[in-house]
Formats: structure tokens, C-alpha cells, sequence
């Protein structure tokens, strides 16, 4: 499904103004406190009206200021999880997240109570009044209370920034799972790269109220050095690979390009699939001849290129591998001793690569963590 | 404030339904005296029970002979200075375009003339007016008949309303009050031999000081005064 | 003791007073609510005039209250007639314009008391429940009112007690008929006026406000259920 | 029109009633905060009663809160008697009297709408002036405090249009004596009590409606700059 | 100063019934959501009153149940940032930041409204009401605020979590600098374990109620596998060396352990200081013959001790260097081609190392991330 916006509002002193459309089941919104995030969700739920503009989900128009429509909220069959979790303080936990079962066809199968209940580790609470709750329990309720309402799109406002991380990792794959089965369209407000990465397809970047950037989280981030969040992720490179062997007997996938091989833990990938692979300046050793004897599968042959200093002490040297660009990043000493010198030829010695998300797109292929696969 | 209000003349408290009167009286006296009392006006009973308390009233004027009784029981008015001033008589009104009038005597058929209507009366067991007419109709003996229609107002006045409006059909009215309002009609007197006199007793309260008092309470005795009352369809009895 | 006993003509004017508060308050309930919720939510031409009309019992003298209520809803009146023709609904001299006078002089307590709840509500969870699917009478029904709660109840008291002591607008329109339009109040007041009626007066008084502070008690214990319960613990 | 001007006595009655209604309503303001607090917040044993006896002067019919008044606050009276000789307070047959009636009239309905806006307050707020190293007095001045200005405006705003109309209490407390404690409800009633008083009537009514109204316009504009300033825009 | 908190305290169901003493300028509470870091930490600052126990900062004793003791809460001295911000909303943001000066004698210099702002980014929101804030807005005022009204202890309940990440690098450092320089005691509640590793010295770690471990955060973190949390902390081992010379040439410091050497970015060590690394396992790459010419300088003779598979194409080999244990991950595969057996020689390569917090309580030396230099 596409969500299509084009909206302009004001508030005092800030001004959104944005402009994006996605078609991936899981778009993030991403930019720093303060970029509009929240106020750009509030008009897709139709809690505020925009000034002028439009706003589509799939092939319905929930506003548009040209055609004069405007969808009453509770028409729009929006789930949204805010920010602060505004829980109804009068009803039960249970109740809580029964409320928006008053509005839909009670269909048997999936998100129903018990599921969403144990999957949020919220049981022993449905008994409980939101006053009688922590932070993340709270958190953890509001966003059950809005996936049992069966939206047709989620809005996410930092669902996961009051829980600890063995929470989040508990509850991402379950996001997951919604975006891939269940086919509920997100919008995820997020500030943490981590969590885009991982989950959405599609990035928008706020910033002081402009769409700035749009696209692949990772290669939007690494495009926008600018963006002071993107700080959060290394320097890196992406290498595009094909997958050409499996080793059944060690559970290895081997990806070919140009210039050499990539051993990676097996990972379901069809033979002769292309995957795009992220590699990270720090993981990568130069050598001068290929290494022989030592435990790292992946040697690739490489030309130097510029080299630029990094810090006090390093160097960002970048590589030539068949055509495609390789960071690497060194000390200075290091770099001194082996005399490199641009157009040197080289060995690239990758101890760990992660996968890029494109390549989930292929229905099969299951997403990977950016830290994934060590070979 | 107080002492600017002893210097403005006497305090008077009077009953409410002599405001007329003794407002056009009071201008008078101040006319040729320049002197003027400050007239306090509310129901009998709440003004007694203020001079009990302390009031600085020296002119009681009440429209009831009970509370009077009671103020001169505890000594709280100048027994030598009370007089019976005023008299009234108590009527049947109907509204204006009634048909006719009613002849009040002994067992009249005042409940059949009524047919589902209420007789609007003062309360009868405690406001002077009401307390008349239940008098006048048990000793023409058809009380008992009527009683249950009986719609008690607050006062006399809230009782004329209810006819002048049209919500009862008739009403125990004092003549003073039936002659002022243009949406009814006098359809009968009572006799005043079927209740006790109705009277408006005035005097001195025990704590009157000086003579302006005295001399208000003369002056509200004469003539000129008697004629203003009058005018308001009062009988002056002496 | 024995002058604390009601005689059975006071029992009549215990029950009708009690019949006629609790009336009056469940009656203007619903308009109550309604009203303080146009006032607060409402933006329309006539909110200060509405406003202003609602507070108007306050302002005027009970006894000018009465007089208006007799102009409009007498046999006569515009309204009355109005609603006896079409409804069947007569008030004059009955003991339902004694519980429509105590509405009318209770409506501004009652409008106050939940309007400021009503300001108080955290209009994000009304918010929330739009989102949700819930549409605005089925928000209000299930997350304003609740949350309002405590307001409504101490609105309704507040109805209740002034109906309890109401008299001069409630005579004035329907005057005091024994057992149909003679109120506890008024009952009371009849007492005040004649000489020795203390006694008479204070039991009635001792009666009256036993039953409103019983009404009381019972709002507070409610409120504050009500109030647990939306506060958690 | 004519008959709308209001004779020089007249005029002395409404600045009387406006003295009169503003001074209960500001001398009640305190107290009225004060109770509503310990209501809300005290845990001591005589809060029903205290409750129950702030409701008193509405349960009763206002002729017998004049009555009591008069016993307690008369010049005879137990605390008029103390009030006169230890602090040259006096009460009986004074404007201060008809503003303590009025006072004492109002006192249950400011006494609510505190009472609610009180408990409306998020009590989290309070708990972190506390962190932040305010005193509980402190906390009350700079947080409880403007929180519930709206509420202690309704408040007062109630106050003021129950004494431009309260009449039973304050004739039955202090008679009706011209410029000292007629007020306007009483010259509206004594207008009432005789024969073609009706335009005198109509005449003072509209002016009283006519000041509350303002006032209470004039509230609504205040409540409303006031919430603006609480809930920021 | 000594926090010295032993409590006990029943809210409903749940029971909380902790006990520690942390000397430490900056103790992090973690824990799970649900786990009573709220609460524990609202009975320091007073909001709630334990059902039992003693309450102490250094010299100070807040509350002893058994002396009767229990002092009130505007008295403690006791910054809060709360976990929702709880913003005065009729209070300008200024006026809110401000508050807490009304009761501190108004010195000279530190905490003041001029830095405060420009640190947390909120110079611009000064005249606004709190109303008309962004989620993270919010919260960086309400940390202002707390800091603002110079307490004697900071409590802060997850003041991040509502942040993007670059917010949260800017601020992080300030927290250090209040922690090392302001001599603010700070007690922490916080559900990352990054953020943890990286601010405090000490962890106190609470599951359902019970302190279930304390100590350093990463040596916890390591000892707690049964901590579900602890899931995000990376296998690998810590190793004790010794800072020994300084190449003032290429900014770096060597350090020494049995077996060899470790080159990092120079880090102001004292030239003799013990420092721990901790090397994590897919950053150890095993040669059977030490590599020349490479980029990779730290190189370690080593001896292979016992291997387990990890994963389905992994195995974890430790390694014995010098007496010292790591950890080494590595593809199954390489483990059969290089033959790997218990007592065999090896030669470890490390790729990046980071260091230990333990070394940051000598004065001088400046804590450093977990992921920190790359030689
Ligand atoms: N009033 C209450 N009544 C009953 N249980 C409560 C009450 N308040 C909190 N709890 C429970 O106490 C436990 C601890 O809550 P607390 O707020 O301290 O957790 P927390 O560690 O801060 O969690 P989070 O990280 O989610 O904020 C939770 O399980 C919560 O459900
Ligand atoms: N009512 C308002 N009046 C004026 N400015 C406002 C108002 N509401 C929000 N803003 C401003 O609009 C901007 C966008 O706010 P928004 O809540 O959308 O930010 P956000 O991207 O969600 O930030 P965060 O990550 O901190 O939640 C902020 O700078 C905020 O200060
Ligand atoms: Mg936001
Ligand atoms: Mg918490």
C-alpha cells in the first residue's frame, strides 16, 4: 500500500511542510527532537488538519484540502501508538486494549488478545489500571491497544524507546512479522538509525520540517553525512554480490564479485540472487599478499585508492575491488609501514560484512540485523 | 454608616405591603419636615424576630396582630404608644372578564364554583391574609369543602398572581391588593363580621430613642396620612 | 423527644420534597450535561447569551424565578400551554413544577460543576479513542463521561441539596398545595411565620437536613469509588 | 423608558448590592480555598461534617440560614457578641452583615468548584516542585494555585451572582434598611409586595441581571486568558 | 559520596526489597521494564515512603524507618528527572528551568541557565510553553530544570530515551562532566546497557523487585547471561595490559601483555598504568603463522584451548595468551582447514579492541567507549 503526503502546517513559530510517498510496508520517519515527526503523524491520524495539502492511504484520501476532504479520525482506521502512551486511566489494562474491538468485525485469527498479550509480556497485568504501571509497561499496552484495533496503517511515534533491549528484541521481530504477514502498512517514528535499519525499507528524514532525505536507511545515512544522527553509523561501504554456492556441510553461502569471494553463514538465499553487502571500514585489514593460514574467509583483491586521515592516529583508505568501492580504515602507522600508495594492489581482508536490507524485498529472504553474519 | 442612617431620621420597619403607602407618606413628612425615616420593608415575622434580636428599629408597623402580641409579651415595644391603625377586608377575586359576582354567605357554593380549579390564598396558617380567609370560610362553613383546593402562595401577592394569570380561577385577596391589578375582578366582599377584625397595629419598640420617632408615628396618625392611605385602599380606623 | 415526630401532614411534605429533589436532579441530568458540554466545546454565536441564561436563577431573586417560571410554563403561558396541548405535560400546581422549579434553580450548580470537569479532561485521550475507531458520541460515552464523573455526581448533589432547601421560586410558581405542591421548605417557612412556630420549624429543619446530608455522604463515597477507580492505585 | 432609571434610592441599593456582593465574594475567597483544600486533601476525622456544614446554607431554605445567623451573629448572639468586643466586628443590621449572609450563601457553591478543580490537579506536578526544593506552602502558591484558577474563578464568579440575587438569608439576617442593608433582591421583593411594584421590579431585575452579567462575561474572559495560559497554545 | 539505600516497599502485587551501597559518582539502575528502577528510585527522592528500610547519601541519612527518621522531599535536595517530564504546563519553559532557584543559594558559576540551554539545544524554546514542545524537547528541559536547582543527587530516569542519537552524544559527555567535575552524585536508571557501559562505574542491576547483581557494568554484564538484557553485550573476554611506550609520531600507545603487544590510539595513559581491554570474539582473527604485512598490529601469541560450535557455521575458540583467556568466533569451516586442536599455537590478530570502564577511576584518564580504538 502507498501512503502519498503533501502537507503544509504551521505551529507558531515552525513550519512543516513535507512531502514523500512509499509504497514499502514499513516506512520510517527519522530526524532529530523537534523535526516535526510527531506533528506529521498527528495529520495523517487527523488529529490536527493540515493547512493545505493531501494525505493517502493506498487508494483511499483521507484529506485533501483541494477536494475538500477531510476523514474523521475515527474513519481513518489508523492504529497509532504515541508518544506518551495515553492509556485510558478509568478502564482496566484489558480493556485498554479491547477498546478499539467495539469498532471492527471481530474476524476470527490474527492480532487477538492472547497472542498480542503474551507476545508484549503484558498477562499478569490485564487485571491492572494504567496508573498501576511502569513506563515500559505502559508503552508495551498502548501499542497492543493499537494493533488489536486492526488497523488498515500503524503509526509508531518511538514505540520501543521506553523498553529495555531484550523488550525491543522481543517485540522488532514481532513489528516484523506485521509488516511481512499480517500486511499492515507502518509509519515508524523512530530517532534510533538501529531500529530504522533493521526494520523499515524506506526512510524519510525530517529535519527542522523539510523531507530532506528519502530512501534505504543506510544509504540515505550514509548520503547525509550531514545529518548529525547518521554519526551513529561508521563509515562503510556496500558491496553488490551474487550468491553462487552453498556449502551444505558447513552452512555457508559463498558470494561472488569481482575481485574475489564472500563466505557468509547460509542464509536461504537462492542460488544466483543478487544481495547487496554492507562492510564497515573497521572491518577491514589490508594486506600485502593474500593471507594464507589464518581463519578469515574473505580475502579480496584490491587496488588502493585515495586515503585520507581519520582522527590522530588513523587513516580511511579507499579501495578499489573490482570495480567497487571498499573502505578501509587503518592506522597511520599501519598505512606508513606497508608503504601503501594509491593504485597499489592489495588484499582486503573482511572479518565481518552485513547485509544491506534491499535484498529483503525478495519475499523469501529473511532480514538480517546490520551486525549480522561474522564469517 | 449607622449612626449616619439615626441621623437620616427614624428606622421603621414596616411590613411589606404598606411600601406605598408609607413611602408617598414618608415623602410628605419629609416635605414639611425635612427630616425622612429609613423604612425597612419585609414579612411581619421577619422583622419581630430582628427586633428580638436587637434591631435598631424604633417604628414597628406590622401587618399582623400576632407578632405584634408577641413583641408586647416580651416588652420589646412601648405598650402606651400602639395603636390599631389601619383596616382592610379581605375579597374574592376572579379574572377580569368574570361573569357576575358572588354573593358570600353562609355555605355558598364557593367549591362547585371552583370545579377542578385551586382557590389561591395566602398560606393559611401563617401569612395574616391567609389566616383571615380560612377564618372567614370556616365560619361561613365551607372550609372543609374547599380546603383540599386550596393553593397556599407565599404571600397575598403571589396569591393575586396566580389569578391575575389565570392558573386559579378565584382567590382571597385584601381589597387593597384586588383594586390595583387590571386582569381581576372583586366578584364578592366578605362580611366583616365572618373573621376577626383585620388590623395593622403600629407602636414604639422599647429601644426608640428621641423624637423624631415619636413624632414619625404621630405624623403617620394624622391626616394627611390618613388620606394617603387611603388612596391605597386602606381604612383608616381612627 | 416527641417533638422531633413528625406529624403524618409533615410525612406528606417529607416524601413529596424527597420525590421532587431526586426529580429535579435526575431531570436536568442529561440537559445539564449537555449544556456544559456546548458551553465548553461549543463555538457558536449565542454561547454568552446561553451562558448567561443558565446562570440567571442564580442571579435573580427565587421569588422573580418563580414569577418567569409562572409567565412561561403557567396554564397560560407560552410553554405551558405548549406542552400541555402537544405533551400532556401540566406544571401548574403540581408536583412537577415544584421539581422543574428546583431543576431550574439547581441547573446553574449543576452546569458549573461539569463544566469544570469537562475543562479538565485530557482531551488526548479523547483523541486517543478517535484513533481507535470510536466515533465522537461513542468517545464521549465511554472516555469523556467517565472521566467526568466525579463532576456529574457532584453536580447532582449539589441539585439534590439545593432542591432540598428551595422554596421561594417553587411557591411562587406553584404555591404550596398539602401532599402535591407543599414542599419541605416551604412547610419550614410556613412555621417561621408565626409566633411560637420554632419547635415546628427546627424538627422539619433536623428532618431536611439529615436526608441531604445522608444524600451527601452517599456522593461522597460514590465520588470518590468513581474516583478510585479512574485513578487507579 | 423612562420608567428603566432608577430613582437616587435605588441607585443607592445597587451600589450596595455590588459593595455588598463583592465583599462576600472576596472575603469567602480564602476560606472558600482553604476548606476545599482540607476537603480535598485533609484526613482528620470531622471532614463529613465539616463537608455537610458547608452544604448547610443550601439544604436549608435561606429564610432559616438567616434565622440561624441571626442567633449566632446578632448583636445577642453568641459570636456576634464576641465578635463586636474583641475585634469591633459588627454584623447586626450592617452592609457587613448582608455580606456575610451573602458570604455564607455562596460559600457551598465556591467551595465545589475549587473542590473540583483541586482535584483535577496532577498531583505528579506538585511532587516534582517538591524534588525541584519548594516547601508544600510553596508548592501550593506557585503550582496547586495557578492550576486551579479556573476553578477559583467559577468559584467566585458563583459567589458574586448568588449574592447580587441572595434576599431570604440576608432580609431574615438583617432586614432591608435603605443604604445600609437594603439590597437590590430586597428591593426588588418589597417591589413585589405591592400593588403596581411590577415596573419597579422589572426595572431593578434588569439592572441586577445586567451587572452579573457582566461579571460573568467579564469571568469567562479571565477563565479563559487564564486556561490559555495553563495549557499554552 | 555513598548512596546507601536498603529498602523494602509493596505496591500491589509487586515487591520491591533492594539493598545497596554504591560509592561510585555516577551508579546506573538496570533492569527490565517493570523491574521497580521507578520505584526505587521514587523512594530516594521521597515520593513514596518505604515500608521499611534506610535511605542514605554520603553523611546524610533521608529516611530510617527504625530511627523515624524520614526527611521531606523538599528538604533532600534531590534532583529528579522524571521519567515523563512532568513540566509545569503554566509555567514558560524558562520559568520551569528556573524553578528550582527559588530555593538555592544563587552562586557564582556552574549549573547556569545560559550554559544549560545552550548544552540541551533549548535556547529557542525559552519563551514557549511546555505544551507546545516536541517529546524530546520536553524532556531535555525537564533535565535542565533538575540540573538547574543544584542538587546534592541527580536521579534520572531514562533522560534519553526520548532522544535522537546525536542529542544523546551531545548530552552524554555533559552527563560525564557533571559526574567528573560538578561532583554531582548521579544515580541512573537506564535500560541500555551502551549507555550504561559507557557513564557508570557501577551497575546495580534489579530483576522483579531483587538487586540481582552489582558491579562493574560490563563484568556484570558478562557474569548476568541469565540477564536477558545482557543479550546485546557481544561475546568476548577482557584483558589486563599495561600501557609501556608512546609513538608521538603515529598517536599511539603500545600496550604490553604476555604473549605481545597491543597498539592503540594514544589515550593520555600514564606510561606504566594497567589498563583492561575488553576484546570481543568476531573481532579475533586466528593465523597459524604470524601475518607480515599486514595492517592488522596487534598480533598475540597464543595457544588454542577448548572449542565449542556456536551457531550453525560458528565456533568459539578459546584461546590461552599469556595466561589470560579470549575468545575467538570463527566459521566452522576455517576451524577444520586450519585444523585447529587443543595446545596448538596460534597467533591471535586482533582487528579493534575497546576498553574497560576500570581504568577510568584514575583521575587522569578519560573513559572511552565501548567501541573504541580501532589500531
Ligand atoms: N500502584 C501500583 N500498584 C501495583 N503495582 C504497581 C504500582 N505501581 C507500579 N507497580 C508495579 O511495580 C513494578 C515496578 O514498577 P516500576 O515503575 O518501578 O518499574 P520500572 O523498573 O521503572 O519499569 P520501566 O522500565 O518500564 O519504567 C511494575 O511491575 C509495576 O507494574
Ligand atoms: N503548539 C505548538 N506551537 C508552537 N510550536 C510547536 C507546537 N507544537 C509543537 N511545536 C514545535 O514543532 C516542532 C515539531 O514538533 P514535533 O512534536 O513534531 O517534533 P518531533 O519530531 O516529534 O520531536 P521529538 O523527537 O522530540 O518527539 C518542535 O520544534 C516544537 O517545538
Ligand atoms: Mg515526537
Ligand atoms: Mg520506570
Amino acid at each position: 500500500m502507498t501512503i502519498a503526503v503533501d502537507v503544509a502546517k504551521r505551529l507558531g513559530a515552525f513550519e512543516l511542510r513535507a512531502a514523500f510517498r512509499s509504497g514499502e510496508r514499513l516506512a520510517a520517519l527519522f530526524g532529530p527532537s523537534g523535526s516535526g515527526k510527531t506533528t506529521l503523524v498527528h495529520l495523517v491520524a487527523g488529529l490536527a488538519r493540515p493547512d493545505a495539502g493531501r494525505i493517502a492511504v493506498g487508494d483511499t484520501v483521507l484529506f485533501d484540502s483541494a477536494a475538500g476532504i477531510d476523514v474523521p479520525r475515527h474513519r481513518r482506521r489508523i492504529g497509532y501508538v504515541f508518544q506518551d502512551a495515553r492509556l485510558f486511566p478509568h478502564l482496566s489494562v484489558r480493556s485498554n486494549l479491547l477498546y478499539g474491538r467495539w469498532f471492527t468485525r471481530a474476524t476470527e485469527g490474527e492480532p487477538n488478545l492472547d497472542s498480542v498479550v503474551a507476545l508484549l509480556g503484558i498477562t499478569h497485568l490485564l487485571g491492572r489500571r494504567p496508573g498501576a504501571l511502569s513506563g515500559g509497561e505502559r508503552q508495551r499496552v498502548a501499542i497492543g491497544r493499537a494493533l488489536l484495533a486492526r488497523p488498515r496503517l500503524l503509526l509508531m511515534d518511538e514505540p520501543l524507546s521506553a523498553l529495555d533491549e531484550a523488550r525491543k528484541a522481543e517485540i522488532i521481530p514481532y513489528i516484523e512479522r506485521l509488516r511481512d504477514e499480517a500486511g499492515i502498512p507502518i509509519l515508524y517514528v523512530s530517532h534510533s538509525l538501529g531500529e530504522v535499519a533493521r526494520l523499515a525499507a524506506d526512510m524519510v528524514v525530517l529535519d527542522a520540517g523539510r523531507v530532506v532525505a528519502q530512501g534505504e536507511p543506510l544509504a540515505v545515512a550514509r548520503r547525509l553525512d550531514l545529518l548529525p544522527a547518521a554519526a551513529e553509523v561508521e563509515p562503510g561501504r556496500f558491496l553488490d554480490v551474487v550468491a553462487t554456492r552453498r556449502d551444505e556441510r558447513y552452512g555457508l553461502t559463498t558470494l561472488v564479485l569481482e575481485g574475489g569471494e564472500i563466505v557468509v553463514p547460509d542464509l536461504d538465499l537462492s542460488l544466483g540472487q543478487s544481495v547487496r553487502l554492507r562492510v564497515r571500514a573497521r572491518d577491514v585489514m589490508l594486506a600485502l599478499e593474500r593471507p594464507v593460514g589464518v581463519s578469515a574467509l574473505n580475502v579480496l583483491a584490491a587496488s588502493v585508492g585515495t586515503a585520507r586521515p581519520d582522527g590522530l592516529s588513523g587513516m580511511e583508505v579507499s579501495l578499489d575491488c573490482g570495480g567497487q568501492e571498499l573502505l578501509a580504515r587503518i592506522t597511520r602507522r599501519s598505512f606508513d609501514e606497508l608503504r601503501l600508495a594509491p593504485g597499489m594492489a592489495v588484499f582486503a581482508v573482511l572479518k565481518s560484512v552485513s547485509f544491506d536490507r534491499r535484498f529483503g524485498e525478495d519475499a523469501d529472504a529473511r532480514p538480517v540485523a546490520p551486525t549480522g553474519g561474522s564469517p | 454608616p449607622a449612626a449616619e442612617a439615626q441621623e437620616k431620621g427614624p428606622v421603621v420597619f414596616a411590613a411589606a405591603s404598606l411600601k406605598n403607602a408609607l413611602d408617598d407618606i414618608n415623602a410628605a413628612w419629609k416635605a414639611e419636615t425635612g427630616k425622612s425615616a429609613t423604612i425597612s420593608y419585609a414579612a411581619s415575622s421577619a422583622l419581630a424576630k430582628q427586633i428580638e434580636s436587637g434591631a435598631p428599629a424604633d417604628v414597628f408597623f406590622s401587618a399582623d396582630l400576632d407578632w405584634m402580641d408577641a413583641l408586647a409579651k416580651k416588652d420589646l415595644i412601648k405598650a402606651d404608644t400602639r395603636r390599631q391603625l389601619l383596616g382592610n377586608s379581605i375579597v374574592l377575586v376572579g379574572p377580569a372578564d368574570a361573569a357576575g359576582s358572588i354573593e358570600i354567605a353562609k355555605g355558598f357554593p364557593l367549591a362547585e364554583k371552583l370545579g377542578d380549579g385551586k382557590l389561591a390564598m395566602a398560606s393559611v396558617d401563617s401569612v395574616p391574609a391567609g389566616k383571615y380567609g380560612k377564618a372567614a370560610l370556616q365560619s361561613l362553613g365551607v372550609w372543609d369543602a374547599v380546603s383540599p383546593k386550596v393553593a397556599q402562595a407565599e404571600n397575598v401577592r403571589a396569591a393575586l398572581l396566580l389569578v391575575s394569570r389565570g392558573e386559579a380561577p378565584l382567590g382571597i385577596v385584601y381589597k387593597t391588593d384586588a383594586a390595583a391589578d387590571k386582569n381581576v375582578k372583586v366578584v364578592g366582599t366578605f362580611p366583616a363580621d365572618t373573621h376577626p377584625a383585620i388590623v395593622y397595629p403600629v407602636a414604639l419598640t422599647a429601644s426608640a430613642k428621641g423624637d423624631d420617632a415619636a413624632a414619625f408615628l404621630r405624623y403617620i396618625e394624622g391626616d394627611k396620612a390618613k388620606a394617603l392611605f387611603e388612596r391605597q385602599g386602606f381604612t383608616v380606623l381612627r | 423527644m416527641e417533638w422531633l415526630t413528625p406529624s403524618p401532614e409533615e410525612w406528606v411534605a417529607i416524601r413529596l420534597s424527597i420525590r421532587v429533589s431526586l426529580v429535579a436532579m435526575a431531570g436536568s441530568l442529561v440537559p445539564g450535561v449537555a449544556v456544559a458540554l456546548l458551553l465548553v466545546r461549543g463555538r457558536f454565536p449565542g454561547r454568552s447569551l446561553l451562558n448567561g441564561l443558565v446562570h440567571l436563577p442564580l442571579v435573580l431573586p427565587p421569588v422573580v424565578t418563580g414569577y418567569v417560571l409562572l409567565l412561561l410554563f403557567g396554564r397560560r403561558g407560552p410553554l405551558g400551554a405548549f406542552l400541555a396541548e402537544h405533551f400532556g405535560l401540566v406544571f401548574s400546581f403540581r408536583w412537577t413544577g415544584a421539581a422543574l422549579a428546583c431543576a431550574v434553580m439547581g441547573f446553574p450548580l449543576l452546569v458549573r460543576a461539569v463544566r469544570l470537569s469537562i475543562e479538565a479532561v485530557d482531551r488526548r485521550l479523547e483523541e486517543a479513542a478517535g484513533t481507535l475507531g470510536a466515533s465522537p458520541l461513542f468517545v464521549f460515552a465511554t472516555v469523556t463521561l467517565p472521566l467526568i464523573l466525579p463532576g456529574v455526581v457532584a453536580g447532582m448533589i449539589l441539585t439534590f441539596a439545593k432542591a432540598m432547601g428551595e422554596f421561594g421560586a417553587t411557591i411562587t410558581f406553584v404555591s404550596a398545595i398539602p401532599g402535591e405542591t407543599q414542599t419541605l421548605p416551604a412547610a419550614i417557612y410556613a412555621f417561621t411565620q408565626v409566633p411560637g412556630g420554632d419547635t415546628g420549624a427546627l424538627r422539619l429543619t433536623l428532618v431536611s437536613v439529615a436526608i441531604s446530608m445522608a444524600a451527601l455522604l452517599g456522593s461522597e463515597v460514590l465520588a470518590a469509588r468513581v474516583g478510585r477507580r479512574a485513578h487507579a492505585t
